[in-house]
């Protein structure tokens, strides 16, 4: 698979790492959240047939985290962002 | 009709007139007691021990495509009790016993073969794990040997043992594992059910689950609306679509896992082996193909093939351990969709709706598992309570932090 | 007789001849030659045995897709078994032998299974067999592995080597045929940059074998032209022996170049193979099609071949296959070989036509609407047995017969992504469907333009096409002028003669009856009909048999072939050495090998490594005289002990982490708490993975106000790195850390043991007594002016510093610390002394950090922080985790000093049966301790905390016969539990 | 006191070597000192202030530049790792941390890599068997992390003819052994 890094460009996907649904972006506060909602976050997926937005690592390049739309059954990508981008404007910050 | 070597004669010298369909094709009746979604090997085992061992009856199997069309077709057929934990290693040692005893249990030859597994060891920290395994694989009636680097060597002299990056350092065997005839086994349950009574009913595929007051009243269906008092899903690879009908989401994700086959070669792998220092496994079937397999891809996949990164990956391994094995040719490629739980062992259990049950998560595990699950997921839908040796396999074990990870990956299906 | 059957004319070059040999016999051939090509010059036409019935074989076709002429090519360590003699390029000296036959070729023992064919039906194996139980593996599945299986392998190591690479480019075109030279001439000229791949060793395709004119020249000559353009132009490469083996995602293809093949050995370093992935922004299947053949009793004979490939060895290779030849055809096509052969002074006797209509050959007995039912002539044909019109049958003699069907398009690549092909009524064959792969188009004959005027029209339009895709605007130029004439295809599957068997899938053996018998049992889907019948499942992956197969069991079941359906192909196009797939990855190039700073030193003092991940460590030293490792071990544990011992810790993952937040930082990644930690000191951490479990550990120092250094495992570095980028920019961007590794940065030795400090004030420039550098202190260094760092912790419990310098200066400082060393009797000591003092201190590493532990398992639950958010602290509290009777980690200790431990073992209370109910945990490690003078582990047992001073069984049932230690659990902490040492 | 402490190259010599490989020469350096160069977060300005002052080029994505004493190439968002002669700045952070002050995270990088001049007549032959980077297609400067037999490097092309390679240090035996075994397969 290729993946057009949104600052590198077209990059082969064996230079990620895969990690997986990108829900896992939205973790909860340890600090009031509890063990359901944790239970939740970490473990149920949707696991869609079709668009799935996924996070993949670029070790093998320049170390961003990339949070990438792409279609389970035709593998086709749909969008690649910068993970960073997606978590601020998750309202990741201070 | 009974199959026989004397049948195979006698219908030979009268030209073959006298065989009869392995199985009927029904329309689907409007309700049944038992409604089992996915007519995969699991599938079938279930609705062939419900109508049998658990004396029920009204059972239906809906399969969306052909019989035997999904991982029970595809698999590298591999069958094994090998397993660590305790959550595990009786559930997957009574699917041993129940292999043993298959053929002749279903008047259908899988070709069980218990040629033995071998697990290559290439570290010292690898065969404490080994032996803390094989100990706890003997605790459950099962059987394992530790075999060190010269017993290995006298089982396969032509391996790498003098040129390797990782050295064979001994291995562990379990001389009751083995292969399979993979479509058999979906054929064979199949012909036995139906001669039990199951209606299978191909191309059908679940649309929709109808739900009222948190019973489950039936499925709807492409071919209409199926009435059940209970339904059971065992659509490994699916599981995350079906399950959504019931507006469940899962602690699964699907993969894609790719098989290979090589073009077929005079003997020369007798039973399975497993290369502990890459990702290769290995077996060679009757007919002379080198079937073997590696590493799911490790990305979300419905696509049922691979990439080309992993193929690579397969054979590197399999050359590093078999550098006689250059000049055989890979003949064919092809992918199949795994169930990845979150701790890499499957789930067998109820679900917030009265009357649907849910068997699936079994990884690439599936298929040795096969003749238990169906057990055990007949045993759970005629008495409403798990097989013992299945009462692990529960959803909530990941609220309660009793998670069976046999490799320690936590929480990443990929990882399994 | 030597190539009695050679005629005139030809590709191949007569100025030069190559002597081969065939089970043991010698033949003469000439370049251009293949095997197939050269044997059948030389009147040699049973090359294989089928793999069921064990039938005779000669070739079917002159291509890829060849079922029967299966060889073992060439010899010993080299042998290649079930090589395709129609696609083996001849050599001088090649070797080639028969295989699955034995004694011999022509008289095969196991053609009994022929005789017995009726016993032998498709899946007769499901219904017997299975009485008495036991008797499968030991009776009868070794008497079918052993009839099984095609050719063999030596099982000696391949010694050719095999390489891989990466290409890119804006087109590539897949074939070299009309329509592939055309789509790459098109593009050519438009400037984009090409690959033009071929799997035949002359590119040209199809014109090679005709003798159809293009541009009013021969096709092959033209073709020939059209190279020698595209050779000239910088943006084309050109690949021929070149197969695409597959389609992957995003325009990646598998492409395998078979650069020494044509030789009897690759020259010094080059590859016998290389496999190519090609990173293509389009790409343009021109594969061609393939000829099949029609179903009739005994149509597998040696001498019927397809009539393509009668007319392909008579126009290419110039040979005349037989001296009396026959055509059966159901197509247009089929006459051209009627034609060509009889143009080359052949004796075509008839031409057994299946359509009532179509055109009539002059001068050529041309029966219409006339089938072949029967062959004869068990290791070559003889003669066929014909059904006319008028239905009288007739028995024509002929030594070769050619057999035409009509063409599949090979659509093979353009469903590796699961697209089903579509039939086409005009062609009565399937051509690529809609879902093909992204970016991939058909030309040609693939795309089911059957004319060479259509592959030449397709060809230039589809390049034009995808290269507008691009934003390259290639031209159209004037076409050559080429044959168009129409297939006209009167569909003919089967024709029925009596009760024999009528071949579909020649090499596994399918039959027409075999697809009956399928559709009686009701394997009546397609896949069904596959596996059951095996069809399509031999090396060719039914390029020749599967639409027939599916045609026969459509007619069978009164469906129509679309709605019948059909199987996809997979990859590989054809198949694949293995060696070329794994490339260069094997032996001791299976993974790149990490060197340590003292890996020269260690070499020089005979060290024994051991693999760790990719590093190589040093497990111990011998010293002259120790014959045992254990001597070793002791030594290096006892002296270290007792003085000072030396270790390299290079291999340790170190992260530098800086920022105003990197505190902040430490705290959410470790479940303990760095923000307080001193400027100038060390720490402890524990790093959880989100469920709770332990995933990492190791000390960090704080460099400095916003700098600290992370050690991690060796076995983590990597996966530790790339979870603190995740927690940075993915979980809390908003914090100002930065990352950088530099593990490889800093040689790092351990330097442990009550004369440590001694020895280190030897090499370091300042003051490193207690007061200046206490315990747990960390700081920059200089040793001997050179800049280095330094950190007093201590795995082994001893007295201990880590120092590092430069790695460049790591084999200086090994070098140094031995020699300043001397006056205290140091040692420099191995993984193996460092488990030991670990063990002997209860430090946790590989063997318990399992990932199915936490920190309450091992002991460390106090380190779990509530007071912060850190990762796995929430649902490290779940109950089944947080059990007071689950696993602890204790300390094992045999009750008797001779009893031996086994890591692995389980535990049992005494008295109690070996049973999994009674199991108590497992023993994670076990060393020999020399100071307690006896075996010492570590284990998780259930309750462990409660259970101190009590008395167990240790047992390893994997031991012959079964061994069980009674054991006395203890602390973990076997060695100075107080840490006094520590502090010394 | 006695005597200070000699340095090794990363494949195990006290002066570098050059190897000759089929069309190619292989020399390994040891006259670069290397680090990486990370902005504090919100100090993106300064940095690009500091080091137009102090004479650091800081070349965009997947570029490297050339400058004295200072060449650059980037090598992540934010980061860059940043060349001087070794010679002269062996304590290369000590040079650049007065520089940035407190704007940026400078950490030594020199000896975790092995450095690798590779030169050809036409070096595309070679890399296509080595690493997966459309090297006809890059222009000269381009700077990219690429994997060569399982092992992480950087690649930099500083022409048609030539590369500046940078891999694991502790792997430089095999890297070496990779580059010559592709290289004399050219032969």
């Amino acid at each position: 698979m290729i993946f057009n890094h949104p600052i590198l460009g077209p990059r082969d996907a064996q230079e990620f790492v895969y990690l997986g649904d990108a829900s896992l972006m939205r973790r909860p506060d340890g600090m009031t959240a509890g063990i359901e909602a944790f239970h939740d976050w970490l473990y149920n997926r949707d696991n869609p047939a079709g668009e799935h937005r996924e996070l993949w690592y670029h070790e093998q390049g320049d170390r961003s985290w990339l949070v990438v739309t792409r279609n389970t059954v035709t593998h086709e990508v749909i969008r690649v962002e910068l993970a960073r981008d997606v978590a601020k404007a998750m309202g990741r910050t201070k | 009709m009974r199959y026989s070597g004397f049948r195979v004669i006698a219908e030979a010298l009268t030209g073959h007139r006298g065989w009869k369909p392995v199985w009927r094709d029904p329309a689907p009746e409007g309700e049944y007691d038992y409604v089992i979604v996915g007519g995969g090997g699991h599938g079938l085992a279930t609705a062939y021990y419900l109508a049998g061992e658990f004396r029920q009856s009204r059972i239906a199997v809906l399969e969306k495509g052909y019989l035997g069309g999904g991982n029970v077709g595809r698999n590298t057929t591999i069958i094994r009790s090998n397993y660590m934990l305790d959550g595990n290693e009786p559930f997957y040692e009574f699917s041993m016993k129940l292999w043993e005893g298959l053929e002749q249990d279903l008047n259908y030859n899988a070709m069980v073969s218990q040629r033995g597994i071998l697990n290559l060891i290439h570290s010292d920290a690898q065969r404490d794990a080994f032996t803390r395994r094989g100990n706890a694989m003997i605790l459950n009636g099962a059987d394992a040997e530790l075999l060190d680097r010269e017993q290995v060597r006298a089982m396969y002299p032509w391996l790498n043992f003098d040129n390797a990056r990782f050295p064979i350092k001994g291995g562990l065997a379990q001389r009751r594992g083995g292969t399979v005839r993979h479509d058999a086994v979906a054929w064979g349950y199949a012909r036995a059910a139906d001669l039990r009574g199951v209606d299978l009913i191909q191309n059908c595929e679940v649309t929709g689950m109808r739900i009222e007051g948190g019973r489950i009243r039936g499925v709807e269906t492409t071919r209409g609306f199926i009435g059940a008092k209970k339904v059971g899903v065992a659509v490994a690879g699916s599981s995350s679509k079906v399950m959504a009908h019931a507006g469940m989401r899962l602690p699964i994700e699907s993969h894609v896992l790719q098989a290979f086959v090589s073009e077929g070669l005079k003997p020369l792998i007798d039973g399975v082996m497993t290369f502990g220092a890459g990702h290769f496994y290995v077996s060679q079937s009757d007919k002379g193909g080198l079937v073997f397999g590696g590493d799911i891809d490790g990305y979300n996949s419905y696509a049922q093939r691979g990439n080309l990164p992993v193929i690579e990956d397969v054979a590197e391994g399999g050359m590093a351990l078999m550098p006689a094995i250059g000049r055989a040719r890979l003949l064919r490629t092809w992918g199949g969709i795994m169930d990845m739980s979150m701790d890499g062992s499957p789930i067998i259990d109820k679900t917030h709706v009265d009357g649907l049950y849910f068997n699936g998560g079994w990884c690439y595990g599936g298929f040795k598992a096969t003749p238990a699950s169906g057990w055990c997921f007949a045993h759970l839908l005629a008495k409403d309570e798990p097989h013992k040796t299945a009462t692990a396999y529960r959803f909530d074990r990941f609220l309660k932090g009793l998670m069976i990870d046999e490799k320690g990956q936590g929480a990443q299906p990929n990882l399994h | 007789m030597t190539q009695s059957n050679r005629i005139a004319g030809g590709q191949i070059d007569r100025s030069r001849t190559f002597r081969f040999t065939f089970d043991g016999r010698t033949y003469e051939g000439h370049p251009g030659d293949t095997l197939a090509s050269a044997l059948l010059a030389n009147g040699v036409r049973l090359m294989g045995r089928s793999f069921k019935y064990h039938r005779p074989r000669g070739p079917l076709s002159a291509g890829s897709e060849e079922p029967n002429a299966l060889v073992q090519l060439r010899s010993g360590p080299r042998q290649e078994p079930n090589t395709r003699a129609t696609v083996a390029e001849l050599f001088d000296g090649l070797e080639a032998t028969s295989q699955n036959a034995w004694p011999s070729l022509k008289f095969d023992a196991m053609a009994i299974n022929d005789r017995l064919n009726t016993f032998f039906t498709a899946g007769f194996y499901y219904k017997t067999f299975m009485w008495p139980a036991s008797f499968w593996e030991k009776v009868y599945e070794p008497i079918i592995r052993r009839a099984a299986g095609l050719g063999a392998l030596t099982r000696e190591e391949d010694p050719d080597e095999y390489d891989k690479g990466f290409l890119h480019c804006d087109l590539l075109v897949i074939g070299a045929g009309p329509a592939g030279l055309t789509a790459a001439l098109t593009a050519g000229r438009a400037g984009a940059r090409v690959i033009l791949a071929d799997e035949d060793f002359r590119m040209g395709g199809r014109l090679n074998a005709e003798t159809l004119e293009v541009g009013g020249k021969a096709g092959a000559d033209w073709a020939a032209g059209i190279v020698a353009e595209l050779s000239a132009m910088p943006n084309v490469r050109l690949m021929p022996r070149t197969t695409v083996i597959g389609a992957f995602d995003h325009g990646i293809y598998g492409v395998v170049e078979r650069v020494s093949d044509h030789l009897a050995v690759p020259p010094k370093g080059k590859p016998r193979q290389t496999l190519w992935r090609v990173y293509s922004r389009r790409a343009i299947l021109a594969g061609g099609a393939t000829e099949r053949p029609i179903a009739f009793e005994n149509n597998d004979r040696p001498g019927i071949m397809l009539a393509g490939a009668l007319r392909a060895y008579a126009n290419r290779w110039s040979v005349a296959v037989g001296d009396r030849v026959a055509v059966f055809t159901n197509n247009e096509d089929g006459l051209r070989s009627a034609t060509d052969l009889q143009a080359k002074g052949v004796d075509v006797v008839a031409v057994i036509d299946a359509r009532p209509g179509g055109s009539v050959l002059p001068g050529i007995r041309h029966l219409k609407g006339a089938e072949v039912i029967d062959a004869q002539g068990r290791l070559g044909l003889t003669s066929i047995t014909i059904r006319q019109a008028n239905g009288r049958t007739e028995t024509i003699r002929v030594t070769a017969l050619g057999v035409s069907g009509g063409w599949n398009p090979n659509v093979n690549i353009t469903s590796h992504h699961r697209s089903r092909p579509v039939w086409d009524e005009a062609i009565q064959s399937f051509i690529p469907g809609p879902d093909a792969p992204h970016g991939l188009t058909a030309a040609g004959a693939a795309a089911g333009a059957l004319s060479t005027h259509g592959a030449l029209a397709t060809g230039q339009a589809q390049a034009i096409a995808a290269l507008a895709d691009l934003g390259i605007t290639a031209k159209a130029a004037a076409l050559p002028n080429a044959e168009d004439a129409p297939i006209s295809i009167t569909p003919k599957w089967y024709a029925a003669g009596g009760k024999g068997r009528a071949w579909i899938d020649p090499q596994n053996d399918v039959t027409v009856k075999d697809v009956k018998l399928a559709q009686k049992e009701n394997f009546t889907s397609v896949e069904h009909l596959k596996r059951y019948t095996t069809l399509g499942m031999a090396t060719d992956q039914g390029k020749t048999g599967n639409v027939l197969g599916l045609a026969i069991m459509a007619g069978l079941t009164g469906r129509t072939i679309p709605e019948t359906g059909t199987t996809i192909y997979r990859p590989p196009y054809t198949p694949v050495a293995m060696g070329t797939l794994a490339g260069r990855s094997r032996g001791k190039e299976f993974k790149p090998f990490r060197l340590t700073p003292s890996h020269k030193w260690a070499e020089e003092q005979g060290a024994v490594f051991v693999e760790v991940g990719m590093w190589l460590r040093t497990q111990w030293l011998p010293k002259p005289g120790e014959t045992h490792w254990r001597q070793s071990v002791d030594r290096e544990v006892l002296a270290t002990r007792k003085s000072v011992g030396i270790c390299d810790v290079t291999t340790l993952g170190k992260i530098d982490i800086q920022g105003t937040d990197a505190g902040a930082f430490l705290d959410k990644v470790y479940c303990n708490t760095f923000s307080t930690l001193a400027v100038g000191k060390c720490r402890y951490g524990l790093m959880l993975r989100e469920d709770g479990m332990v995933f990492d550990d190791g000390t960090t120092a704080r460099m400095g106000e916003h700098e600290y250094v992370m050690t991690t495992t060796t076995a983590n570095a990597v996966t530790v790195f790339r979870h603190l980028e995740y927690c940075r920019q993915v979980l809390w961007p908003e914090m100002d850390v930065q990352l950088i590794s530099t593990t490889e940065a800093w040689a790092q030795f351990s330097v442990a043991g009550p004369n440590a400090r001694k020895l280190l004030e030897k090499l370091v420039d300042q003051d490193i007594s207690d007061a200046a550098f206490p315990y747990m202190g960390a700081g920059s260094i200089t040793v001997r002016g050179i800049r280095g760092r330094l950190f007093r912790i201590s795995f082994s419990g001893e007295l201990a510093y880590e120092i590092a310098v430069p790695t460049r200066y790591g084999d200086a400082l090994i070098r140094a610390l031995v020699e300043a060393g001397k006056e205290f009797d140091a040692v420099v000591y191995g993984t193996e002394a460092l488990g030991v003092m670990r063990v002997e201190k209860g430090h946790v590493a590989g063997n318990e950090l399992n990932g199915q532990s936490t920190a309450l398992n091992m002991g460390l639950g106090k380190m779990v922080s509530k007071k912060k958010d850190a990762i796995g602290m929430v649902l490290s509290q779940r109950e089944g985790m947080t059990d007071p009777n689950g696993y602890r980690l204790v300390g094992v200790k045999p009750v008797n000093p001779e009893g031996r431990l086994t890591a692995g073992s389980h535990f049992l209370e005494i008295g109690a049966a070996p049973v999994i109910e009674n199991d108590g945990g497992w023993l994670t490690s076990k060393v020999y301790s020399p100071h307690l003078g006896c075996d010492i582990a570590l284990g998780y047992l259930k309750a462990g905390d409660q259970k101190m001073g009590r008395r167990m069984r240790a047992v390893n049932l994997l031991a012959k016969p079964p061994t069980e230690t009674e054991v006395e659990i203890v602390s973990p902490h076997f060695f100075d539990p107080e840490g006094e040492r520590l502090r010394g | 006191m006695a005597e200070t402490l000699h340095s090794l190259t990363a494949l195990g010599h006290s002066e570098p070597e050059t190897h000759a490989a089929g069309p190619c020469r292989i020399a390994e350096r040891f006259d670069v000192a290397l680090a990486s160069l990370a902005a504090r977060k919100g100090r993106e300005a300064d940095v690009e202030r500091a080091a137009k002052a102090a004479g650091v080029p800081l070349p965009g994505p997947a570029r490297w530049k050339d400058g004295a004493p200072y060449a650059a190439f980037w090598v992540a968002p934010g980061m860059w790792f940043v060349e001087a002669p070794f010679a002269s700045h062996e304590d290369i952070v000590a040079h650049l941390k007065p520089a940035f002050g407190d704007a940026a995270s400078i950490t030594e990088q020199t000896d975790a890599w092995v450095c690798f001049d590779i030169s050809a007549a036409e070096l595309s032959p070679l890399l296509e068997r080595l690493c997966n980077v459309d090297f006809p297609g890059a222009p000269d400067g381009f700077a990219t992390r690429t994997v060569i037999e399982h092992s992480g490097c950087y690649l930099v092309k500083r022409g048609p003819g030539q590369v500046v390679l940078y891999g694991s240090r502790s792997s430089a035996r095999s890297l070496l052994h990779a580059l010559e075994t592709a290289a004399a397969s050219l032969a």
